[in-house]
């Protein structure tokens, strides 16, 4: 967010802020609350693992001198009796992008501390979320219903299959963990918890509307892997 | 004191240990004799700067061990000091590097004249295939593999069809001529490896790797898996016999190739049948006696 | 003593327009991409398109939406660097990749 | 609720106050040190013995425990070295073990020490006691999480013992695991075993990274008033890098791990290639063993430096407190720690120079890794410079840390052989691999976490070690240790490869026989003289010297506490005010030949100090 004000410390900008702010006693990101640091550093390890996912994922696919399936049929559904390639994955990534503006207006309504506001595009992005899972679960039943297992398949290298499950496995995984934060938070929105600073169920940390910002880094990763995933897995 | 005395031992020791060591290399039988004087240029190196260093420490305990009193150096850097360190680091270093790099070079450029020996892997034991007339090795696959072709050959690649077959553990190799092994495995990992040729690469299952090397000494060798394989990974064994020109030809007349194996499979295969026909005649004649 | 009451909101939160306004790019951004394949471009065209589109996808969403651009340096090259060893891993397996085909063509037939 | 949370005794916020000290004649100006940025943190104190020893949520009894755990694998660790010891130097003679079993050993010896010993111990329990401790903090950032993390491991190495009892046994495929063998019949354990060793690595790294983020964010963003980054010690900075490698490099073991179970469980072929087996061909097909190896790897040589980093960092601090004399280039020092893991993410495939990898990548990787070789050596000179010209206390502790130094220059000078593409060909896969790596990552480090726990001890417990058996448990440690893998390596010269259950006749290795049961007898006798450790332990805590406060006239923050052993949330009412180094030693001027962090400029304005 915009910088912040600290007591006896001059912030600078770009670089030189950088090594200031690295020089500096007692925190290194000023003003960076420790949750969000935390989420910021446990993204960072989880984007290792989504590489490494997509990194055997590419090393797997170009050493097969099998041939690989055409992901635009594979995924193709049919429209109106007229195959569109890609159809439901273009919804599902139009679903998971609304979804992820609608927690980034949440997260500036939690700052505003607008609590009516925040909750309901919390919920309106649980929806999402939830919509997301659901079109994935019918995907899923689709290709396991024409055959496709993650030991086989019937286009083409069999390894198509497992990374498939494997990887958006992982990111549905993903995503449903987000989904249930997010009702949670939503619930927490509403009982006005960051409003007075109710202490959490299971941390006994106060609550604060930096939470919500929280949920919505990862909520927002959620959806970076889903760009990638995306762009190797379905446009290639 | 004592300290000081016991660690100065314990570099004397090493060194000492290092000069009458009777457990040394295995004489060397290829043509990698750079690898060994690598490893002798890093010995001397490397043995230099931990002797030096080790002796440098043992000086500090003797000489500055504690006095009540007495006032140690404050002098948190010497960015000089620092600097020629570094460099001289960085140097000796680079040293060491240059001579590894272009040894590697030549491991992983094969020459063109080198015969090339398909080494072929399975838990827990290895067979060989040379190329015949053609001087070309036929392709393969694992799932081609069953008695009348072990060695997977594709049949209908025609350089595949003379290659020599040495359906044991054992392989003869000729004297002074470069050979490139072309490591295969149907199962797991392993690795050929023979410690007097230096050289090793690991067979790994769907990919064929290769390495090479001269020999340049006759006599017999074992040959060790030297790639973690399973339970039998310490039996896998084989030889290798480096022999001289002509006795290498004289052995490699005696192969049989691919080609000999399937006109003996199907003679084989004509004989049974010649035999079911006889059998079946033999037992008519009978049946017609006891008519 | 009490995290709540001393920590300080941030004094000023950002208008919504910049939000819509990357949301509305987004959007467009992956129709884009999704016309990609509906016009079957093949080779590095494809190839260049899908990054290009990737990596703007990608840059919008962190640096908007999850406030990259307004955090400070310290926080964003901490992130970021530790990205040269993901293009280290990613430039040798796509190397590895490549010896392993011609591996397996040139010494199997159909695979290995 | 909010009465768990009352303050005890009304811990001062900081922010309310921005003077320290007066200084006589001296303006008070020069102390100021700028208000807290943080927010007093609240605690959660302990009700219940449960609360208080078992799930608790102070680091201190966090690191204890993660301690207890880990030694308790370690000693299991051992035990597992003392039968392949016995099996390598005395063939037959314990006929109980079969080459199963001995490769079970094997790998059991392998994954305990590395990950469950040595990570476990080095992060988990000097990490959690010291970090807040030395950057003076009250405790981790997340408490709650960080003892969630000390349950994860918990379960993670039950599930490792419980694969102990499983039919089968545990997995017998190498600490590598590598695939395809690992999960094929012919290996040892490649049923439950191999499931229970990949689920527990997953635990594991889930665990870990729990902790890991509390380690990162307690040291960037809850240090104490006047602690920066330059200030803090080397210990503090070793275990950060480590814990940065491992949030970045256990991601990769994850993804292998999670990948190498869908091989085993639900027959997908991401490893394994067509294979023949008995005769028959498996259902598999088109998958590469290789790229298991660069994930493991992508891993496990950063996991090398995690185990190595902390180790450097102790011993700089052991070294500089004992030799009375500032370390030597800390800001070298630092730069060369965060170079070292730096570099460490591009240097994985010298481990797979034969592996039958793009033959190409040989020039790339010896490269990178030799350049480590260089802010390495750095390191060492900046250890025997502290001891030149220095005051050294040679007790135990500092015999612990000349020992570090010698077997750490062995090791990694037979590095450089091994980290050279072509030198490593003919050593790879041989003894002199074992005695290399046993060298410079289990010996050296060991030295390093007993003379901390020489060092640590009167901390922890309130009570001195005895310094006579300390001693002899050093030598006998040292010198039995050295003369196991020193000679080691020379059976690696001779071409004996590893992990062979038994040599037969070979000729290779008639001649070190003799060698063999030698190296076999010194480990028997180095395992059993941990036992003078545990003896003097519990000597000490029946009829130790009370230890005073700061015996070692040390200058980091762990001895400034209100309490020895420190109490939850470490320092009392207020939190020191850190301005300077914990280095300065035997500064010119100054009364004594120590200045603790927490001395005020305006208290030393007399003495010649030069470095804050």
């Amino acid at each position: 967010m915009s910088d912040p004000k600290i007591e006896g410390f001059e912030l600078e900008k770009g670089f030189r802020g950088m090594a200031k702010d690295t020089g500096s006693d007692q925190t290194m990101f000023k003003g960076v609350h420790w949750g969000k640091a935390m989420m910021w550093i446990f993204l960072l390890s989880d984007t290792f693992v989504f590489s490494c996912f997509l990194i055997a994922y590419m090393k797997g696919r170009a050493s097969t001198p099998v041939e690989w399936p055409n992901p635009s049929e594979v995924f193709a559904l049919d429209a109106f009796g007229v195959p569109v390639p890609l159809l439901l994955i273009a919804l599902m990534t139009f679903v998971l992008i609304t979804s992820s503006g609608t927690m980034a207006l949440a997260v500036k309504y939690g700052y505003e501390r607008n609590r009516k506001m925040c909750g309901y595009l919390i919920l309106a992005t649980a929806l999402g979320g939830l919509t997301f899972v659901g079109m994935q679960a019918y995907e899923w039943s689709k290709l396991i219903h024409e055959g496709v297992r993650p030991w086989e398949n019937p286009f083409g290298a069999a390894q198509f299959g497992s990374f498939f499950f494997m990887i958006t496995g992982f990111h549905g995984t993903h995503v449903s963990i987000g989904v249930i934060f997010l009702f949670i938070y939503c619930y927490k929105v509403f009982a006005g918890h960051y409003d007075e600073g109710k202490r959490g169920w299971f941390t006994k940390m106060r609550g604060d509307y930096v939470e919500v910002e929280i949920l919505g880094l990862y909520w927002h990763f959620v959806d970076l892997v889903w760009v990638f995933i995306f762009a190797f897995f379905y446009l290639w | 004191m004592h300290a000081g005395i016991i660690f100065l031992l314990v570099i004397v020791g090493s060194v000492l240990f290092h000069i009458f060591t009777p457990w040394y290399w295995t004489d060397i039988a290829s043509n990698w004799q750079g690898m060994d004087d690598t490893i002798t240029l890093t010995f001397w190196v490397g043995g230099g700067v931990f002797v030096a260093v080790c002796l440098f420490m043992v000086y500090c305990v003797f000489r500055y061990s504690y006095k009540e009193g007495r006032k140690a150096e404050y002098k948190p850097e010497d960015k000089k000091l620092e600097k020629i360190l570094t460099w001289a680091t960085t140097l000796g270093v680079a040293a060491l590097l240059a001579p590894g790099l272009i040894i590697w070079n030549q491991y992983v450029n094969v020459p063109k004249n080198a015969i090339e020996v398909d080494v072929m892997a399975w838990q827990w034991g290895w067979q060989y295939r040379l190329p015949g007339e053609d001087g070309k090795l036929g392709t393969t696959k694992v799932t081609n593999i069953n008695d009348e072709n072990p060695f997977g050959i594709n049949v209908d690649d025609p350089f595949g069809r003379d290659d020599i077959l040495v359906q044991s553990d054992f392989i003869n190799l000729e004297n002074n001529k470069p050979v490139k092994i072309l490591l295969r495995s149907v199962d797991v990992l392993h690795n050929w490896y023979v410690p007097q040729f230096r050289s090793k690469m690991d067979a790994v299952p769907g990919i064929v790797t290769y390495y090479w090397f001269e020999p340049n000494k006759v006599g017999e060798y074992e040959v060790l898996c030297a790639e973690y394989c399973g339970v039998g990974h310490y039996a896998m064994r084989g030889g290798v016999e480096v022999q001289s020109t002509e006795d290498y030809n004289k052995w490699l007349s005696e192969q049989e190739t691919f080609q000999d194996l399937i006109a003996k499979q199907q003679k084989l295969e004509f004989e049974n049948k010649k035999l079911v026909k006889n059998n079946n005649l033999i037992l008519n004649k009978d049946i017609y006696k006891e008519e | 003593m009490d995290e709540t009451n001393k920590k300080e909101q941030p004094s000023s939160t950002h208008k919504i327009g910049i939000y819509l306004w990357i949301w509305g790019l987004l959007f467009v951004l992956s129709f884009f991409s999704y016309l990609v394949d509906w016009y079957q471009f093949q080779g590095m065209l494809r190839w260049s398109l899908i990054l290009f589109f990737m990596f703007l996808k990608a840059g919008l969403i962190m640096a908007f939406f999850m406030h990259l651009y307004w955090e400070r340096y310290a926080l964003v090259n901490v992130l970021l660097w530790p990205m040269t060893a993901i293009v280290c891993f990613v430039a040798l397996m796509v190397a590895e990749g490549k010896y392993t085909l011609f591996s397996r063509l040139f010494y199997f037939f159909v695979g290995g | 609720m909010s009465d768990e949370y009352e303050n005890k005794s009304g811990y001062q916020a900081q922010s309310s106050e921005t003077m320290t000290g007066t200084g006589s004649g001296v303006s008070p100006d020069m102390d100021y040190v700028r208000p807290a940025e943080n927010p007093e943190q609240d605690l959660y104190h302990a009700h219940s013995f449960i609360e208080k020893w078992v799930f608790c949520q102070d680091a201190k009894v966090i690191g204890v425990q993660y301690f207890l755990t880990a030694v308790f694998t370690g000693v299991v660790g051992l035990i597992l070295s003392w039968l392949m010891r016995l099996q390598l130097g005395f063939p037959g003679l314990a006929g109980f073990i079969t080459a199963e079993h001995y490769y079970q050993f094997v790998t059991m010896h392998g994954m305990i020490m590395v990950v469950y010993f040595l990570t476990a111990l080095f992060l988990g329990g000097f990490g959690n006691y010291l970090i807040p401790l030395m950057v003076g903090a009250r405790d981790m950032v997340f408490p709650y999480v960080n003892m969630l993390s000390f349950w994860m491991f918990f379960v993670a190495v039950a599930v490792l013992m419980a694969s102990f009892f499983v039919p089968g046994g545990p997995t017998g495929a190498g600490w590598t695991l590598y695939p395809p063998q690992t999960i094929l019949e012919g290996t040892p354990g490649h049923g439950w075993g191999i499931l229970l060793m990949l689920i527990s690595l997953s635990l594991f790294v889930i665990g870990f990274t729990m902790g890991g983020l509390n380690y990162m964010i307690t040291i960037l963003q809850a240090r104490t008033r006047g602690m920066t980054l330059m200030r803090m010690p080397l210990t503090v900075w070793g275990i950060f890098t480590a814990t940065v490698l491992a949030m970045l490099a256990f991601p990769a073991l994850l993804v292998s791990s999670i990948m190498m179970t869908l091989d085993k469980l639900l027959g997908t072929s991401f490893f394994m290639p067509t294979i023949l087996k008995a005769g028959e061909v498996l259902e598999y097909g088109g998958g590469s063993p290789i790229l298991f190896q660069h994930l493991f790897w992508f891993f496990g040589h950063p996991e090398v430096y995690i185990v190595a980093l902390p180790a450097f960092g102790i011993v700089s601090d052991l070294i500089s407190v004992h030799a009375r004399k500032n370390i030597f280039g800390y800001r070298m020092m630092v730069w060369a720690i965060v170079g070292i893991g730096a570099l460490s993410f591009f240097v994985w495939a010298h481990h797979m120079y034969v592996s039958g990898m793009n033959p190409w990548f040989g020039f790339f990787f010896a490269s990178t890794t030799l350049i480590i070789a260089v802010p390495t050596a750095m390191k060492v000179y900046n250890w025997i410079l502290t001891l030149w010209r220095g005051n050294i206390r040679i007790n135990t502790v500092m015999l612990w840390c000349l020992g570090f130094i010698v077997t750490f220059v062995n090791g990694g000078i037979t590095g450089i052989f091994l980290g050279n593409v072509s030198v490593d060909v003919p050593l790879s896969d041989t003894y002199f691999v074992v005695a290399h790596f046993h060298m410079v990552m289990g010996i050296a480090p060991l030295m390093v976490i007993m003379g901390a726990i020489y060092h640590w001890f009167p901390l922890v417990a309130g009570k001195m070690l005895d310094e006579k058996l300390g001693k002899w448990h050093f030598w006998t440690t040292f010198l039995g240790a050295y003369s196991i893998y020193f000679p080691m390596h020379y059976l690696g010269f001779i071409g004996v490869p590893r992990r062979y259950y038994e040599m037969y006749d070979s000729p290779y290795m008639t001649s070190g026989v003799g060698l063999n049961e030698f190296i076999s007898t010194a480990a028997f006798i180095v395992g059993a003289a941990q036992l003078i450790l545990v003896f003097n332990i519990v000597k000490t805590m029946k009829t130790g010297k009370k230890a005073e406060k700061n015996p070692w006239k040390a200058n980091s923050l762990e001895w400034y506490t209100s309490t020895v052993p420190p109490e939850h949330g470490n320092f009392g009412e207020r939190l020191p005010v850190v301005h300077r180094w914990p280095y300065d030693y035997n500064v010119p001027g100054a009364e004594e030949d120590y200045l603790p962090q927490t001395a005020a400029p305006s208290e030393v304005a007399h003495t010649e100090v030069e470095k804050t």
